[in-house]
């Protein structure tokens, strides 16, 4: 599990290197407390989990500031929380409680928090990407230099929605990013038995969009290959396209038995893989993080996950009496 | 509403048109893209001049991609932009669906009121012009179907000139439909002739013994029923549903609540139309006002063909309305 | 319909998986093809074991790409396959509208009698599974507007397990939705449970004093308030439709003819409901044999929302049937 | 109009030249005859006229048996012409007459020939797309080595069903033959305002498809093309794309102004680019064929064409009391 190659050493300070580990923790604990969550029945409905994806939710968000837009899929707990959603509001919308980022209403699947531009989880495979270019195209004509991130998976690269969406946003200019997380199955179905061409770069190639694989397990690589794409995105110069190359370790969704792959491809993954692990690893390698400082860490982060549990079981639900409140404005009262 | 200024000679692609550039001109959030709406100047010539007069960047010929477009306009929406999105039909317009009924219906109630989408949806609809199977479709009852969105179909120049500013002015997703054999359509409107109320439907025509009830494509239908109807002395009203959703239930109610009778002419399948829809409110709130029970003019359950003869056999047509009618008044017991 | 051997327990989503297994063996042509049907083995689990049993070729995962394997199902069924299409929920159909309503509902009008599209369509449809606004639609409604597919919602196990085979010797397009809720659902079925009349609406429980008209997942909840209502000395009838295109007529009215009252229960929105046709036939046919109007019971019209005790209050609940059903006899006349 | 510039001896034999040279005559002077009905007001709805792009069907159809299928857009009546359904059949389709080869149901978009494998005119862009694959599907598992060619403007490339349909075509190597037919306008949008990459066979590579781009007004060009394509797609080798560069001398429809393209713009390629001159002029330059062989061709094609009108004329309507017909086949009677 230690880092046996010999790394070249590691061009990142340490404060920034502790943040970004605390980042991922955060996620893989506070998905793991979804989980017990969701085995307890507090949380119901579809959960999918991000665990063993955290590096590129973490990564991606280092180059993006408050005035950016962000759009997920439905895994988008860890993309909320980096991006300062409370994890309060967070559990509390998991829960469908009243204090919910979405009033409750939207679960695990619909995330929102406009004021941090966080505009929600979607439970279509491919269905925020139109969007994407939309709040892009409004930025680029109030002459605003913000960037959209569009987080999808490599799954969603199949839906006509993708490429309609790409081209969209190639041909105007759009300042999109557009960050494909190949974990590589949509559900069941591995990529080479979705698409006749594996490499996901060549596709938005084909659009004239600038595009770079990344090894999506390592947060560091994942921040510098963001960090290039969103100057380029910012300065003008249309969209980019990131796949990054990563992993699923737990099932797709909580009723998800797995038939599709082994449990050593999973095993396998878990221990080379772990974003964690390996950026836990290399920091202590270099004497960046010690066990203490990482016992603090998870300690804090244990804290804050029990506080958002305890803050969702008191929150309140919605009074039934205002179900039909803002399905349009004119019932929002 | 419309002020007392001199009325002028137009038509309704033209009221369309001039709606869009009053918008064009007054807020500079607005703007409009589609397929071929700038340089081929439009399908049905509605955006011929606004790329010469606004530019490229506020009138945006879209690549053919629906979904992307009609998402982008959703996205462009929630950026602080009023976009005006025209599909070209609404035949097309399945392939957007997804983004209208996932997206833009949803985002206001399942964020918890955060998330406005203040765009509107612009779309040709209806058969008649012997477009065949495939570009004849009158999907309206579809749309009014859904929570979440306003559905207009303006049939007279007045509300095709007047319904697109309050559309913008609403700050959840509108969709207005254009009935393809409407466009053509002249008259006069007044002058300054500017926004209408988005709210109410309303009667076209005052009378006592039958409601002829009806929108968009039909309407026009519906009001030369009414007036041959006169000649052989029967009073019809006719109400013009104008809003399709939230339909206005009062209006609708209260004709019939004095002429007793009605019959709903839509240019859908009649199965599952809006037709059926008026139908069953009226049996939840006006049963017993009734004299006869409501009828409905609907197209016939076949994919819409080319030939003339065969797609006016399709249609509904105005000897049916009349033929109906008769019949039912004819039939009813008189509230003297 | 099903012979006199012994009954066997079973489920609905066993009953689904065994009339599909069924087809594979027995015909050549037929095939499955969808979303992780097989790898994966369905997300209802529905398809489980097919891909070891008859491989690839014959249980297809597609890619997620709705409009092209429906398309394919369609293109597949006129090269002489008879292909069973699975699109994974009715909320992910809308991406594939257009092959069904412009192709494979028009082909054969449109060519003149000569292009037969004998493919079969299933998906899950309907809320109550706490998935949200997005995965929660019933659109039943939409599909059984278009003429030229038939939709049918089985809502028994032998429904289950007795519709696919005749769907697949229908020459046209057919579309089977599955209520998620049912899956579950257990029960007993003969061991030789076969194919299925899919012409007509059944009455699954005979009853004098009010008609409860349901279909699908709302069934169940029609079923239990005749027999509560019952205990309160109302004998209710229940009618599934079972055929939602083209809609068994007759079944619909003798029923409202004999009990003279009639409750709609459907969990779509209210407005442009599959429940509002019913409501006009009715009105069309027997309005002289109403005591009082028909009511119907339908879904709060709000995107699902997530928590339990909210979409419990959007969808329909036996309570409102009991309600409107007491009123109703309550105020009815009585034919003695 | 004379070819100038030597040209390599013309490698076609004299029989077949003045087939290939006929059959786009046939359309030509088929559809100069529906412009001039449709303004007799024979002919309504919409039309799209192929005039111009003569070579792409003709040059195509040389390599397509009996067998195989063909599915085409809304301007679609040189490739039925080409394809062998009667010209009286077609031309009383576009009226809309009993005797058409859609019972005049589908008119000028939606010819229909099941019996020749010929699927139809489709009104939807790109609708075409996805039934193709599904032909090619059946042909496949039932064990046929047939082609299936779908036509389709450049235009529905932008289409999410396109990228759909094509991925599906080469993840499952089906037998289609991917016939662009790239006359540079989407009714009035140029390519380059519809598309951020204009090589449309840089779209068709991205999923690892064979891509070709062919000068569609040379129909030597585009036989050779095709050919080569069906060869293999026939042999198992999965979908291939072809791209063939055409222009189309007429509106879009009739109701076209025009106001996106410049005259002279259409004049010089008019006059540059006509695949009949063209080829007219190579075949007299090698004294393949002369002013009286072609005379005599114009006349009977003349003749043909004089004969559809007349057949189409006196058709019947089809009574208003068969419209119910064959919505299903339970109606069929
Ligand atoms: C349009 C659509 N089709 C199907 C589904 C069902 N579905 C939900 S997630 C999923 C897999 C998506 O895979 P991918 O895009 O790779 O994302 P991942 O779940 O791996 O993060 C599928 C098929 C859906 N939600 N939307
Ligand atoms: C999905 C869809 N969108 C829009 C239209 C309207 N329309 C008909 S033809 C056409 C242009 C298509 O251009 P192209 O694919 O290049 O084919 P061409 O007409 O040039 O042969 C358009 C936009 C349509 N029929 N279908
Ligand atoms: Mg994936
Ligand atoms: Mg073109």
């Amino acid at each position: 599990m230690s880092a046996k190659r010999a790394s070249p050493a590691l061009a990142v300070e340490k404060k920034h290197a502790h943040h970004l580990l605390r980042e991922m923790i955060r996620i893989r604990r506070f998905e793991e407390k979804c989980a017990e969550m969701y085995t307890a029945t507090k949380i119901r409905g579809f959960l999918h989990l991000y665990i063993g994806e955290e590096a590129v939710a973490v990564g991606v968000m280092q180059s993006l500031t408050a005035e950016d837009a962000l759009l997920c899929t439905y895994r988008e707990h860890g993309h909320a929380l980096v991006r300062g959603v409370p994890a309060r509001s967070i559990m509390a919308e998991m829960y469908g409680k009243l204090d919910g980022c979405s009033r409750g209403r939207g679960g695990s699947m619909h995330l929102f928090d406009v004021s941090r531009r966080f505009y929600g989880g979607n439970a279509i495979v491919g269905g925020a990407l139109p969007i994407a270019g939309g709040l892009a195209l409004a930025d680029k004509m109030q002459g605003r230099d913000r960037v959209t991130a569009v987080f999808f998976g490599e799954g969603a690269v199949a839906e006509g929605e993708f490429h309609e969406a790409i081209n969209l946003a190639a041909l105007w200019n759009l300042p999109v990013l557009f960050c494909c997380e190949n974990n590589q199955y949509a559900m069941g179905t591995a990529l080479d038995r979705t698409e006749s061409e594996t490499d996901l770069c060549v596709k938005a190639a084909s659009y004239k969009v600038p595009a770079w694989p990344v090894d999506g397990m390592d947060v560091l690589a994942v921040e510098e290959a963001a960090r290039k794409a969103v100057l380029s995105v910012r300065a003008g110069g249309g969209p980019a396209f990131l796949e990054f190359k990563t992993y699923r370790f737990r099932a797709h969704s909580m009723f998800d038995p797995q038939l599709y792959r082994s449990k050593e491809e999973v095993e396998k993954m878990k221990t080379e893989r772990d974003p964690i692990h390996l950026f836990t690893d290399r920091l202590q390698a270099e004497a960046l993080i010690g066990p203490e400082e990482i016992a603090v860490m998870e300690k804090e982060i244990a804290a804050e996950i029990d506080d958002a549990v305890d803050f969702a079981e008191k929150s309140p639900w919605e009074p039934v009496e205002e179900l039909g409140r803002f399905v349009t404005s004119e019932e929002a009262r | 509403m419309s002020g007392g200024s001199a009325p002028v000679k137009t038509n309704y692609r033209e009221c369309v048109r001039a709606a869009i550039r009053e918008a064009l001109q007054n807020d500079e959030r607005v703007f409009i893209m589609g397929e071929d709406i700038g340089r081929y100047g439009g399908t049905y010539a509605v955006t011929k001049g606004l790329l010469e007069e606004f530019g490229n960047d506020r009138v945006r010929d879209t690549p053919l991609s629906e979904s992307a477009f009609v998402g982008a306009g959703i996205g462009a929406a929630m950026g602080g932009m009023r976009p005006i999105v025209e599909i070209m039909t609404v035949n097309f317009s399945l392939l957007a669906l997804d983004q209208i009924v996932n997206n833009a219906a949803t985002y206001l109630h399942m964020s918890g009121g955060q998330l406005n989408v203040p765009v509107v949806i612009r779309m040709a609809t209806g058969a008649g012009r012997q477009l065949a199977a495939q570009h004849s479709h009158s999907l309206e009852n579809w749309y009014a179907h859904i929570p979440g969105i306003r559905v207009l179909s303006p049939a007279t120049l007045e509300d095709a000139r007047g319904m697109l500013w309050p559309a913008l002015e609403d700050p959840d997703p509108v969709i207005i439909f254009e009935h393809v054999g409407l466009y053509n359509v002249q008259g006069e409107i007044a002058e300054d002739a500017g926004p209408v109320d988005i709210r109410h439907a309303a009667v076209r025509r005052p009378g006592k013994d039958i409601s002829l009830i009806s929108f968009g494509g039909s309407l026009p239908k519906a009001l030369e029923a009414a007036r041959l109807l006169a000649g052989e002395g029967i009073d019809a009203e006719v109400v013009d549903l104008r809003v399709l959703r939230p339909l206005d239930t009062p209006t609708i109610l209260a004709s019939v609540r004095k002429t007793h009778r009605a019959i709903v002419v839509d240019e859908a399948w009649r199965t599952m139309s809006l037709a059926a829809e008026i139908m069953a409110l009226i049996m939840e709130n006006v049963f017993y006002d009734l004299d006869v029970p409501v009828a409905r003019v609907c197209s016939r359950e076949v994919p819409i063909p080319y030939p003339r003869h065969l797609e006016e056999a399709a249609l509904p047509q105005i000897p049916q309305i009349l033929e109906v009618a008769r019949k039912m008044v004819s039939q009813g017991v008189n509230h003297g």
